[in-house]
């Protein structure tokens, strides 16, 4: 698997030469923090190895940049009246990178490899039932129709399809197994071609000559205009974020992911373009509301308007990002004016609360990390100054990574400055820290009108309906305070001047929209 | 044998030596030796015998200078020499035998090797006519396949063999001089006596002149011409050796003569029964090996039958190895035996027994090594005081008392129960540990080489304070020792050992004047003793 | 001679057995699951289970122990949980790069304080003497990182003569390897040559003590050759076994100098590993290390009769 | 011995030096080491902030000064836990020998082998991130160097006579044990303590460099070190003076050590 496919390296060159009139071909180089895991797309991966292998693959379906849902190989998603059945109508011009053309018995077998378990797919328990949603019967009744019967009614079905971590659910031509079974590299429709892999070094992706991007003047999120600029992508690991840094510098490194603490550093260089770009991650203080202190709302409500929550956005982000008290990503389509709505800072009431609340001077633990880069320490850095300004004793429990990740799933802690991962749709989002305490530790709002108003976000699928839902959601969450949201996660990104139009779309890399001297 | 030209080989005159701080070590000792005479230098330790004869040829230790006198060898004064000048003298003109055998020679270095760089610095001879020679000279020391010894490194030979190596080695050359540093005082009487007579025979062949440094008094009287006594630094005395020995001018050569263990009176024992009876008593050593190779077990006592009656002095003698130390110990109750049995007033002794604890109240022992005997962390009053733990009715001041009064019968200030061992001298520090051994008036006492490591002078002490307090307190005694002298002085029995068996027993008299066993005479033979001083060793 | 390793090698198992054993139980014992660690903050149970299965971490600790142990016996160490790569070809792809490091380091610092040590003990108390020692307590006490961070600074940062960070295999570039190796060299071989000066210096004054030293004197010889033919062979034998303890400590854990070179060495792999709960990879980096000690020391045993000919015979 | 009274001098000044800043530091430090001064972040030494401030704003004269504490607490209690276990295996194997001498030392040699930072680990995930897991975990990795040493120095004890003539007094192991090895194994424990406590202070160190050390709002010169790592190319003496603080510790440690050991192994005593 070390060795380059001689065929794919010539059939670039010649196509790059003959498509653009034989400039030589353009190549940028980025860095990744870490080695992909595997090129199968939805297995053994994390989020760095989703972000290189969905310049490959596609999905029928895929995200738009506010996270709603959009057709992508599938030019049509039609849903029955019961919301059981779904049919997709692929698009005709769809050509796979060894050049056969997309068909559904594409889908099909992608689709039954997907569930086979020997795959080990990420979202199986998604789709067999054993999270309430099954997919029943997945039939091709003919060359360019999918239809999918699933057991119940789900607004996050597609949704669950276009998933990140699930790979898209993106479709594979036959030929990426070799005839053994055994798999061998991803052969899908994405603008990019996976060309080679050297272990712990890097991966090199080429230009798809034949692809054809779907409908949209510019990109939308995983829709959109996705014509990729660029010959060959060299992406190079590099685990060390100050040689990454030194990599820019030099100029031997076109893209790369930075630090927010760099960023001061970096912004005014004059041969570097720094950009912050927020995604969907959630940054917040949570409470563990079994432990008797915790479990006293005003307690909560005087942490929640004890805190500055501009300054200490602005500490633990370097400035680059503004409060978000919402579950609600700030992109999202539901981020409407009720969202918006967040905790009022006021000193004076705060110490009011404190007073009323239960809290005797004891001395509070509070969780955090120092894993780069999240923020978690910063902010617990801060929180605890502030608290103190209003008589709180906070003490800060530094843990490493996986222990802190032990007692976030027991819930053994009294207050955690936590990090939760993206997830687009808002009720994925509330699922996320809403749930019933005795089935799972991790849950930190353990309310039954909003666990109920969750369960009906997922199966109502009219944006109307739900966005009632989630502002309704919202205020309970800033009158109960079982956590305090601070601001969505960002990911901070530099490249050289030679390189235009590079944009990533939540902290992922989208390398079909950069272009070689903008 | 006098040399009757005058001009001597070397002339040492006022030969002063000091530390960097001016205390001198040595104060202008002057003596002479004339070609192929063999002259002893004889003191005690820190007398400054070893420290005068290692600067005659610049091997004082760095620290120390010679800041007057001088020293002319054949015609050249040494000190004038420059560093290239005397090293060309040594090796050549003046070789040189050292004491520890173990360690004088060079482990990582074959043998033929070693003796070759001396031939090679100071001769023009090719290396075939060296390499005979090597082999010649190992021959006239009679090392067993020389051919063989000279591609062996060191370890593989015994301690009298590295001697004679050495002394191979020093006459290789065929210097003028041989100055032998304590030659022999770490081996065997017996092997001392073959490698004294060999270096007699080698240095008379080659005319070269001996200085010979000891403290061992007999030894040195035995086989030099000439003898020079030092004490703290200074020339006490120096006489031709008979003259000296019969005919001692000075109090110190006097009171060194006096020191000479001497057979001492025939006691009546009484008789009765044994106090100790030891019946076919076996004892094995593992042989150790891994989990693997599992060797037989070492026999180190072969089947041992003895008695020792109340009050009797019984010595046990034998060369080294020959298990007189091991039984002792076994005996004393330290090592547990393979087979046999050992009573104490009829009753048996092993841990767990009743015989156990009266025979750990009545049984004591006194140790060689002044230096590992007393626990350097103890004052001297704790340490004996040890002893009297678990006295039943002792009142810490009737504890006190005790001590005090037995610091007293050893002749020890009372002050001295506060001090701590390396405060104290090897002779005082053997006081104390016979202190700690009688002050819980034990009925039986085993005494491993109690003296062997002291001073001529502190030995006829504390032998003489061991005999008074025998007699006075009635202990009998098992006194292991090396040294018949000092076994003729004090033994009422006397027990001869050899490899694990014993080869002959019987009253002092009885053993030392009509020994039966040839081992018996053969060690009679080899060790000098005073008794009968004959200069029996020159003649042939 | 054989007799002999295979000896070693069996008086060896059982350590290396226990330390096997206590490795595989203590890293399950603390808090941190990998396929936790895996699949993020949003691990539903049914995947979090699939999981466990597949790595096979749902067995009971026994077995799971004694399947590890007999595929060890058959040289199969497990594949990484984080990236799935044969344990046993990672840990030697990481401990070459360290192995590099550290071997050329210690030659060096041997070759520098071995020489400097003896001449130190030869002239003791002397102005040389006294010198050294200062200088390698100086050397001594400069922690290794801190050492690393500051030749860091001054020749990569400020003079920009060196590469400041990264790595760079030989097998792509050998030249620019080798200016990658001159930082993270020179930080172990100023402190190493503090450890082995003084090393040196205490067993060469331990030989001069001896009787042989004097009986060399005392043929006539040159103080040059009672030092080299006499003294140097008898004093090297002590210090060659400590120079074979520095290494084996060395090759265990230089960790923190390949962090600060950004070096992708066994020690920083180690560590990842920890953090990431990657179990087959901790065991098989903390296997292999002991297992290099054993080695190690082996080796010093072997070449130890060179210098000391009493040992041979043992 | 002019060498050794010369270390001593010096060694002496040097940790008289720093011990001083940190009594000092106990009570009273220039400014407030902990909380944040969002103002003045990274400033280079100036009148002020003699030695500068760090990424938060924080003086970092002032959190050198109680960082010192810190450190010094923490390879005293680790010290001391590494010479009471190491003499505890050490006694039991030297003395009984045996089997026992055979799987202690089997033991002993594994946990040689064992990295210090998985024992740190796993300690501070039981006992929780604190100086204890970190005093534990240290403790517990360099015993078995402890033990080494106690175990060889109480078998060359073991042959003395003084202990055979208490044997022989019916005294029991257990009270010769007490009475007689105990105390003489004090003078190389008291040297082999003095380097240990350098070695201790690398350690903490190491483990802050690595992300495990002390948690980070309690100052300790390891973790100052490790922090300062992302911004040596802006703001390098924030790495310049807590690894200077270690170094001097250090050779103030080794020098007394060298000192201390001359005077109390008599074999060495004319060096």
């Amino acid at each position: 698997m070390k060795h380059l496919h001689g065929a794919t390296l010539i059939a670039v060159l010649l196509t790059g030469a003959t498509a653009t009139a034989a400039f030589a071909a353009t190549r940028i180089v980025v860095a990744l923090p870490a080695d992909i895991r595997s090129s199968m797309p939805g297995t053994n991966r994390d989020d760095n190895t989703d972000s290189v292998i969905l310049n490959v693959v596609e999905g029928l379906v895929g995200y738009g940049e506010g996270g709603d849902v959009k057709p992508l190989l599938a030019r049509s998603v039609e849903t029955s009246a019961d919301g059981l059945t779904y049919t997709f109508r692929l698009r005709s011009d769809v050509r796979f990178h060894n050049g056969d053309k997309l068909s559904s018995a594409d889908v099909l077998w992608s689709w039954n490899r997907y569930m086979d378990p020997k795959t080990e797919w990420r979202c199986l328990a998604e789709f067999d039932g054993r999270n309430d949603l099954k997919v029943l019967k997945v039939e091709a009744p003919d060359a360019s129709t999918v239809v999918m019967r699933i057991n119940r009614r789900s607004a996050l079905f597609l949704d669950t399809l276009a998933r990140t971590d699930c790979g898209m659910t993106g479709i594979l031509s036959k030929a990426s197994v070799k005839a053994d079974g055994t798999w061998d590299r991803p052969i899908g429709t994405g603008p990019f071609e996976f060309s080679d892999w050297k272990r712990g070094r890097g991966i090199t992706l080429s230009r798809f000559a034949g692809y054809k991007s779907p409908e949209g003047s510019k990109p939308d999120g995983y829709v959109g205009l996705k014509t990729p600029g660029v010959d060959v992508v060299q992406l190079q690991v590099i685990p060390d974020p100050a040689t990454v840094k030194l990599g820019m510098a030099s100029k031997s490194v076109d893209i790369a992911q930075l630090l927010s603490s760099d960023v001061v550093e970096v912004k005014n260089d004059p041969a570097l373009v720094t950009s912050a770009e927020s995604d969907s991650s959630k940054h917040a203080l949570l409470f563990q509301t079994r432990d008797p202190l915790m479990a006293d709302a005003k307690f909560r409500r005087a942490v929640a308007a004890a805190l500055d929550y501009k300054q200490l956005v602005d500490v633990a982000s370097d400035g680059l990002s503004k409060p978000n008290n919402s579950a609600v990503f700030e992109r999202s389509v539901y981020a409407d004016a009720t969202q918006r709505k967040g905790f009022k800072t006021d000193l004076t009431q705060a110490k009011a609360l404190l007073k009323e609340s239960s809290y005797r001077g004891q001395t509070i633990k509070l969780i955090a990390n120092k894993r780069s880069p999240m923020p978690s320490f910063q902010v617990a850095l801060v929180t605890q100054a502030m608290l103190q300004a209003i008589g709180i004793k906070v003490e800060i429990e530094v843990l490493e990574w996986a222990t802190q990740l032990d007692r976030y799933n027991a819930g053994n802690y009294q207050m955690m400055s936590f990090s939760y991962s993206g997830r687009l749709d808002p009720a994925l989002s509330y699922e996320q820290f809403t749930g019933d305490k005795a089935r799972q530790a991790r849950k930190v709002w353990d309310n039954p009108e909003a666990i109920a108003l969750i369960e009906t976000a997922r199966t109502v699928s009219d944006k109307a309906e739900r966005q009632k839902i989630f502002d309704r959601l919202h205020e309970m969450a800033l009158a109960d305070v079982p956590l305090i949201n601070l601001y969505n996660g960002l990911t901070v990104w530099s490249r050289g001047k030679r390189v235009g139009g590079f944009s990533p779309w939540e902290g992922k890399l989208r390398l079909w929209t950069a272009r070689v001297g903008a | 044998m006098q040399k009757n030209d005058t001009s001597s080989l070397l002339q040492v005159s006022g030969l002063t030596l000091a530390l960097a701080d001016g205390k001198a070590l040595v104060h202008g000792i002057s003596f002479d030796i004339a070609p192929g005479e063999m002259i002893g230098i004889v003191g005690e330790s820190g007398s400054g015998k070893t420290l005068a004869a290692r600067s005659l040829i610049g091997l004082a230790p760095p620290a120390v200078h010679r800041t007057a006198g001088s020293i002319v060898f054949d015609g050249q004064e040494v000190t004038a020499l420059s560093a290239g000048a005397l090293r060309k003298l040594r090796g050549s003109r003046i070789g040189m035998v050292f004491q520890e055998p173990m360690t004088s020679l060079n482990p990582s270095m074959a043998i033929g090797r070693q003796l070759d760089e001396g031939l090679a610095l100071h001769t023009t001879l090719s290396p075939a006519q060296r390499r005979a020679r090597i082999l010649e000279m190992l021959e006239r020391v009679r090392i067993q396949d020389p051919a063989a010894a000279l591609s062996a490194y060191p370890h593989r030979f015994s301690g009298g063999m590295r001697q004679r190596i050495m002394l191979a080695s020093a006459m290789l050359l065929r210097p003028s001089l041989l100055i032998a540093d304590e030659p022999t005082t770490a081996l065997d009487a017996v092997v001392q006596r073959e490698v004294m007579d060999l270096m007699v025979e080698l240095t008379r062949d080659h005319g070269t002149a001996v200085l010979m440094i000891s403290h061992d008094l007999p030894m040195v009287a035995r086989y030099t011409d000439r003898m020079v006594v030092m004490h703290h630094g200074r020339i006490v005395e120096s006489n031709r050796t008979a003259a000296l020995v019969s005919a001692p001018r000075e109090d110190y050569t006097r009171k060194l003569l006096a020191a000479m263990p001497t057979r001492g009176p025939v006691r009546e024992i009484p008789q009765a029964a044994p106090i100790l009876e030891v019946d076919g008593l076996v004892l094995d050593f593992p042989a150790g090996g891994g989990l693997l190779s599992k060797r037989p077990p070492k026999r180190a006592l072969k089947g041992i039958d003895l008695r020792i009656a109340p009050g009797e002095v019984v010595a046990l003698v034998g060369g080294s190895g020959s298990g007189k130390t091991t039984l002792g110990r076994a005996i004393a109750g330290l090592l547990q035996p393979s087979g046999g049995r050992i009573l104490f007033e009829g009753k048996g002794i092993a841990r767990r027994s009743e015989g156990w604890a009266r025979y750990r109240a009545q049984c004591q022992m006194v140790f060689q090594d002044p230096a590992s005997s007393l626990d350097p962390r103890m004052t001297v009053g704790a340490s004996i005081g040890e002893a009297l733990t678990g006295m039943p009715g002792l009142t810490p001041a009737a504890r006190r008392g005790r001590i005090l009064e037995v610091l007293q019968e050893v002749s020890l200030p009372a002050e001295v129960a506060s001090r701590y061992p390396h405060e104290l001298s090897g002779g005082q520090r053997q006081r104390v540990a016979i202190a700690r051994a009688v002050v819980r008036r034990p009925a039986f006492i085993v005494a491993d080489e109690p003296v062997s490591a002291l001073d001529v002078t502190v030995r006829a002490q504390i032998l003489e304070l061991f005999a008074q307090l025998q007699s006075r307190h009635g202990f009998s005694c098992l006194f292991i020792s090396h040294d018949l002298a000092v076994v003729e002085q004090i033994a009422d029995r006397v027990i001869v050992m050899r490899h694990g068996e014993i080869v002959e027993q019987g009253p002092r008299d009885e053993v030392f004047d009509r020994p039966h066993h040839d081992y018996t005479r053969e060690l009679l033979a080899a060790a000098p003793r005073m008794g009968g001083l004959v200069h029996d060793a020159m003649t042939p | 001679m054989l007799r002999f390793v295979v000896r070693r090698l069996l008086a060896a198992a059982p350590t290396l057995f226990i330390s096997g054993a206590a490795v595989f139980f203590l890293i399950r014992l603390i808090p941190g699951d990998p396929a936790a660690l895996l699949l993020g903050d949003q691990a539903d149970a049914a995947s979090l289970a699939d999981l466990h299965r597949r790595l096979g971490l749902d067995q009971g600790l026994p077995t799971q122990f004694s399947l590890w142990f007999q595929r060890m016996l058959h040289g199969d160490l497990g594949q990484s949980i984080r990236t799935g790569e044969p344990v046993l070809s990672l840990v030697i792809d990481h401990f070459v790069v360290s192995a590099r490091i550290v071997f050329v380091a210690v030659a060096l610092a041997a070759a520098i304080a071995v020489p400097a040590g003896m001449l130190a003990a030869w002239r003791q108390n002397g102005k040389l003497d006294i010198g050294l020692v200062s200088a390698a307590t100086v050397l001594l006490s400069i922690p290794s990182f801190w050492l690393g961070l500051m030749l860091l600074y001054l020749f990569g940062l400020e003079l920009g003569w060196l590469p400041v960070i990264g790595y760079v295999d030989f097998s792509e570039d050998p030249v620019a390897a080798l200016t990658y190796m001159v930082l993270p060299v020179a930080t172990l071989v100023l402190h190493e040559t503090g450890i082995l000066i003084r090393m040196a210096r205490a067993s060469t004054l331990e030989v001069l003590r001896l009787d042989y030293i004097t009986y060399a004197r005392s043929k006539g010889l040159s103080e040059g050759a009672v030092l080299w033919r006499h003294a140097f062979r008898n004093a090297f034998g002590p210090t060659w076994t400590l120079i074979g303890l520095v290494l084996g400590n060395l090759l265990g854990g230089i960790a923190v100098v390949e962090t600060v070179f950004t070096i992708p060495g066994l020690g920083r792999l180690l560590v990842d590993s920890i953090f990431g709960r990657d179990y087959p990879v901790i065991q098989g980096c903390l296997l292999f290390v002991a297992f290099v000690y054993v080695l190690i020391n082996l080796v010093v045993d072997l070449l130890y009769p060179l210098f000391d000919p009493r040992v041979a015979e043992a | 011995m002019k060498l050794r009274k010369m270390n001593a001098a010096i060694g002496g000044t040097i940790l008289g030096a720093i011990a001083l800043a940190a009594g000092i530091g106990l009570f009273w430090t220039p400014f407030d080491p902990v909380t944040l001064g969002y103002a003045k972040r990274l400033a280079a030494p100036d009148a002020v902030h003699w030695l500068g401030t760090d990424e938060f704003g924080r003086d970092v004269l002032s959190r050198l000064m109680t960082a010192a504490a810190t450190s010094a607490r923490i390879s005293v209690l680790t010290v001391a836990t590494a010479v009471l276990l190491g003499t505890l295996v050490g006694v039991l194997s030297g003395y009984l020998r045996g089997w026992t001498d055979r799987v202690l030392m089997a033991f002993n040699d594994a946990l040689l082998a064992f990295p210090g930072i998985l024992l740190a680990l796993g300690f501070l995930a039981v006992a929780g991130a604190n100086e204890y897991g970190i005093v534990v975990a240290l403790g517990i990795a360099y015993a078995p160097s402890v033990a080494r040493i106690v175990r060889g120095t109480v078998m060359s004890l073991r042959e003395m006579d003084y202990i055979a003539a208490s044997r022989l007094m019916g005294n029991s192991e257990f009270f010769i044990v007490w009475r007689h090895v105990l105390p003489n194994c004090v003078a190389p424990l008291v040297v082999l303590a003095t380097s240990m406590f350098g070695w201790a202070l690398l350690a903490e160190s190491a483990l802050s460099f690595l992300g495990l050390g002390v948690p980070p709002p309690a100052p300790t010169w390891g973790n100052m070190l490790a922090g300062s790592r992302p911004f040596i190319a802006k703001a390098v003496w924030l790495a310049i003076f807590p690894g200077a603080c270690i170094s001097l510790t250090l050779l103030g440690i080794n020098l007394l050590g060298d000192a201390l050991r001359d005077r109390l192994d008599p074999r060495m005593r004319n060096t």
